[in-house]
């Protein structure tokens, strides 16, 4: 954490100071572009400060989380909006009103005023600590699990995970069901057959050669999540990532996406709530844990690559 | 011995960070898509190799040098490849309008 | 410990929907129906055990995995959550009973090949019932984080619902969307802030830290003042309170017609449970929060009048009842300056009216829930009918459907009752919350809001008869026969729509019916309540 | 006003790290909230709907990050909390989740009616990112 030692500005150590104002710059340029990709890469941009917050706040696995999640799903889905740009301009240009500037007046106006009242109640509010410091370590060995996010995640607060991971399913079903289709057993599915943009032969090269190293990447940090930071979230993201690689480098998996996709997306929340069922108030034996965590790997695999799919070709 | 380590790992850290001043002032600096392509690649890479040997002295740990190490490849063929597919881009554009 | 029936009940009102609409994904058209028929006759059995218990009076509760709440979470069922949970599975198992009769009723889908939309999508069953398991989740959670992950669940799959009906709703249900994650995020704020002032993030625990904080010093409460304005104004957008009811009217009148009823009767409430828990289970009446209160009262009187005024205006029919949504959630904030001062002052001369402390705030909390279950179950059947109507004809617009009551006599008819119930005539339930609103109100001596509740009467009497009296009167001047736009619906299934119309007119019967359980409501109520 | 406020609050002893990214993650979390409230592009209102939420989560982990450094105990130096870490990555998924769900949402309103499956090569948009290229080639 942050040793004594290191130089500060009012308490505050200068590291902290420029990440934040770094974070700060980034969330204004973000915000303050008209057009969609100058948006989008300011967010990405935005991504990588925020996964360096995390691990100055000590979070290792908030920071994976945020760097596979954040941002690598949400490039894949950022490039497609802001590139396929429709025809007509956005609706903001469309009405230049006569006073450009009092929609961003009276935004700043009360962006400063809430800040300033928000902050001033949270620097004042007497911080009590959590009370579940001592009975965490001490039920941490009844987890099976070393470490303890993957702990609380799977065990002690297996339940949001659960409705989690279902809120997941559901936007994988949403949005195959939002695309053409008959929304029967595979809606939408049958979207991957249409036309991808051609690319360039070496990054097909490149993607075939480095996606082993990607999916051996995922597993490992899938089987980490045990004891050291990692999980089912941050590798379900990864191999999501390796399925888009694959996916824009043509690689035929027609055929797999037709037949494993729904089952794939359905099985990690069916075996989580079967599980659940019969263990409602003992916790998971280790083998159950470890086969729910693979499932819901792919299961979130699944539901972010519906996401792309369905992005790809809103048909 | 574990000074001149540490010396070594810290002067591999600084010369990292100014070969990547380096590259972001050839970015900015320089007129044309390749050369800046040229820049931003050799500079970064170099850079980025520097720093994770310094990182991986001052760790002084063999596990995270072969980490690093491998991160360091990934982190080069992700540059070189796409540096490739920009310039291929730009090249087919020049050729048509 | 094993866990009891009704233990074992609580957790599967969430998880055997959950589990079913998994099962439906991998499942085709019809056997989507049917593994959605069967859940909606296997929820309202779970939730039975759990309305026994409750009415015997004592809460259930089941800690998950055995680990105590601070750390692990509880799932906890008292007399509010025994209540909304029934109410739910009421009206969801018979809405899904509708939707299974009438296929054509859950949205319109594109066929890969055709670009020509056909009615009916298949998808509205795993978004439902993914939907109905996101509502339990919220109505048995007691723990602040898991509530915002039920309300999320619930969000996402009603945008996605609303999205079903085809090109035009889905601008309607992207907005949905922008609302209800702004309102979620809102309250997850308000639940960090409630964390770091008591550190816990069960409900029983931190309503317990915060009244231990309140009697010590006055000034550590302004965090949690601060927390209640942000899930105050979180839920109330979730809620459609009037200044934010602007995405309420076109997502709940473009949503297709099995949807609207569940958005309107079901997805809200979860809002407004959350609301009501967080005000009474976790603040608790301290003083320094009548500010707020009063605020919102007047928020909901504004709700009363606008709602109303707007509704009047309408000439179609579901906008028309969709603006009556918006006025109606006006009704359910009205109680919270009675919350502030419950005393009895006023009616200390009087003879034979000393009420014990707790009985002004059990009056207006029962009075706001009845109200609130009382709309639930006669707005869902008014959005059925009309629905009903707008397929049948093609059209909702009040002059085409002039006559319609001779066709269709039960579809009218179960709308004149939910007419009855919204507008809270005798013997209906929306006519009991008024009372035990009112009664309450004047117990407390807060007289306005005896002058809102009436003017709301009139005002929504108004508008609903607009809407219902066509219907039933033949052509005003001549008395020439009345000509209906043809029928759309292909004669051969003619039962099954002859048949789906029983599911407004049962809903319709309900809300009448439960007109009697004035009493039994204060009496469940009672059960696990703050004072 | 606004002086006041905020000299009170900094005069509250030191100013920890923990404090000054909760006053961060407020600020974001009040800008991106204010931006989407304010514009009416759709992308752009996703886009500050999803720096709302980090906003949001930024706050959660620097209450995860107070426990360790207030408890002053000194007894342990504690990483920070696991539950609210836990938390955060939850919130992580949900804002996820929903963002995709809004990308469908757009791009299934801003595609023409109907379009037959576009076989141009998305190759060309990419590479001019700034020239808004008309969709149909």
């Amino acid at each position: 954490m942050t040793s004594p030692t290191e130089p500060a500005l009012a308490g505050i150590p200068i590291a902290d100071v420029i990440l934040g104002m770094g974070v700060l710059a980034s969330v204004l340029c973000t915000i303050a572009p008209r057009s969609r990709f100058a948006q989008s890469m300011g967010l990405l941009g935005l991504g990588v400060l925020t996964t360096l917050v995390w691990l100055r706040l000590d979070s290792v696995d908030v920071a994976l989380a945020e760097a596979s999640i954040g941002g690598g799903i949400l490039a894949a889905i950022l490039v497609w909006i802001s590139t396929k740009a429709p025809s007509n301009p956005s609706p903001d240009a469309a009405a230049p009103t006569r006073w450009t500037w009092v929609r961003p007046a009276v935004g700043t106006l009360c962006a400063v005023t809430l800040t300033v009242i928000l902050s001033s109640v949270w620097l004042r509010a007497e911080q009590a600590l959590p009370a579940w410091d001592a009975s965490l370590s001490r039920n941490m060995e009844a987890t099976g699990v070393e470490h303890e996010i993957t702990g609380v995640l799977l065990v002690f607060r297996f339940y949001d995970t659960l409705l989690e991971s279902a809120v997941l399913m559901l936007t994988g079903v949403a949005v195959l069901a939002l695309g053409r289709g008959d929304a029967g057993a595979r809606a939408g599915v049958d979207v991957s057959f249409a036309a991808r943009p051609p690319i360039p032969s070496t990054l097909q090269w490149f993607i075939r050669v480095i996606a082993p190293v990607l999916f051996l990447a995922g597993l490992w940090l899938l089987f980490a999540g045990s004891s050291d930071s990692g999980g089912a979230f941050q590798s379900g993201a990864v191999l999501c990532a390796v399925l888009i690689l694959l996916r824009s480098a043509h690689i035929p998996m027609v055929t797999l996406t037709r037949r494993w996709l729904m089952p794939l997306l359905v099985a990690g929340v069916l075996a989580f709530i079967l599980s659940a069922l019969t263990h409602l108030s003992a916790p998971f034996p280790f083998p159950v844990l470890l086969g729910v965590e693979v499932l819901l790997t792919l299961g979130i695999a699944a539901g972010l690559y519906a996401i792309y799919l369905s992005l790809e070709n809103p048909a | 011995m574990s000074g001149i380590i540490e010396l070594a790992g810290l002067a591999l850290v600084i010369g990292g960070a100014f070969f990547f001043t380096a590259g972001t002032l050839g970015l900015i600096r320089f007129p044309d898509l390749r050369s800046r392509l040229h820049a931003l690649t050799k500079a970064d890479n170099l850079g980025l190799g520097m720093l994770l040997a310094g990182i991986s002295l001052l760790l002084g740990s063999w596990t995270a040098a072969a980490i690093l190490g491998l991160t360091w490849i990934l982190a080069l063929g992700a540059a070189s490849i796409s540096a490739h597919v920009l310039s291929g881009i730009e090249a087919r554009q020049q050729g048509e309008p | 410990m094993t866990t009891t029936l009704t233990q074992f009940s609580l957790a599967a009102l969430v998880l055997i929907p959950l589990l079913s609409s998994a099962l439906s994904v991998l499942a085709s058209g019809h056997i989507r129906r049917i593994i959605g028929v069967s859940t909606a006759i296997i929820v309202p059995l779970l939730s039975a055990p759990i309305l026994v218990d409750v009415t015997a009076g004592e809460t259930v509760e089941l800690a998950l995995g055995g680990f105590a709440p601070s750390l692990g979470i509880a799932l906890r069922a008292d007399g509010l959550s025994a209540l909304f949970l029934g109410m739910t599975a009421l009206v969801g198992a018979v809405v899904t009973f509708y939707a299974a009769a009438r296929p054509d009723s859950t949205g319109t889908r594109q066929d890969q090949g055709s670009t020509v939309s056909r009615p009916g999508h298949a998808g509205f069953w795993p978004l439902w019932l993914g939907c109905w398991a996101g509502l339990n989740a919220v109505f048995v959670s007691g723990d602040l984080f898991n509530t915002y992950v039920g309300l999320e669940l619930v969000g996402l799959t009603a945008v996605t619902l609303v999205a079903l009906g085809g090109r035009e709703s889905w601008a309607k249900a992207l907005r949905y969307l922008f609302i209800a994650v702004l309102g979620s995020l809102l309250f997850l704020v308000g639940v960090a802030l409630i964390f770091s002032v008591t550190g816990s993030l069960d409900i029983l625990e931190s309503g317990a830290a915060i009244a231990e904080l309140a009697n010590q010093d006055a000034a550590g409460l302004t965090p949690v003042v601060l927390a209640l304005c942000l899930m105050s104004m979180g839920l109330a957008l979730k809620l459609a309170l009037v200044p934010l009811h602007g995405w309420l009217i076109p997502a709940h009148s473009s949503a297709p017609s099995a949807v609207s009823p569940l958005l309107s009767a079901l997805v809200i409430k979860a809002a407004l449970f959350v609301l009501l828990r967080c005000w009474l289970w976790v603040a608790g009446p301290i003083p320094q929060l009548s500010v707020l209160a009063w605020v919102l009262a007047g928020m909901g009187t504004a709700a009363i009048l606008v709602g109303a005024v707007m509704a009047l205006q309408q000439t179609h029919l579901k906008p028309l009842i969709a603006y009556s949504t918006v006025a109606q959630v006006g009704y359910w904030f009205l109680f919270f300056p009675l919350l502030m001062d419950p005393g009895t002052g006023s009616l200390e001369g009087q003879p034979g009216t000393e009420l014990q402390d707790g009985a002004v705030l059990a009056g207006a909390l029962g009075g706001t829930v009845a109200l609130a279950l009382g709309h639930g179950l006669a707005k869902a059947s008014l959005f059925l009918s009309a629905g009903h109507l707008k397929d049948l004809y093609g059209t909702d617009e009040i002059t085409a459907l002039r006559g319609a009551g001779r066709h269709h006599p039960m579809l009218v008819m179960s709308m004149g009752l939910s007419a009855v119930g919204l507008i809270g005539l005798p013997i209906s339930l929306g006519f009991t919350g008024k009372w035990l609103l009112a009664t309450s109100a004047v117990a407390a001596g807060h007289y306005w809001m005896v002058v809102v509740l009436v003017a709301g009467t009139l005002l929504s009497a108004a508008y609903l008869l607009k809407a219902v009296a066509p219907l039933l009167i033949m052509s005003e001047d001549d008395n020439t026969t009345v000509t209906l736009p043809e029928a759309k619906v292909p004669t051969d299934d003619a039962t099954l729509t002859g048949r789906a119309q029983l599911a407004p007119f049962v809903l319709g019967l309900t809300t009448i019916l439960t007109g009697f359980l004035g009493v039994w409501f204060t009496a469940v109520l009672e059960v696990g309540s703050p004072w | 006003m606004m002086a006041a406020a905020l000299s009170a609050g900094l005069d509250l002893g030191a100013f920890s790290q923990v404090q000054w990214y909760l006053v961060l993650g407020t600020a974001i979390a009040v800008i991106g909230a204010v931006r989407m409230l304010l514009t009416r592009d759709l992308v752009a209102r996703l886009i500050a709907l999803n720096v709302t939420g980090i906003g949001s989560l930024m706050i959660i982990l620097a209450l995860a990050a107070r426990t360790d450094q207030s408890s002053n105990s000194g007894a342990q130096a504690t990483e920070n909390d696991p539950v609210l870490s836990a938390l955060v990555i939850t919130g992580l998924v949900i804002t996820v989740a929903f963002t995709g769900l809004g990308a469908v949402l757009i791009r299934r309103i801003e595609a023409p009616p109907r379009v037959e499956p576009e076989a141009e090569s998305a190759l060309d948009s990419i590479a001019s990112p700034d020239a808004e290229e008309d969709e149909q080639p």
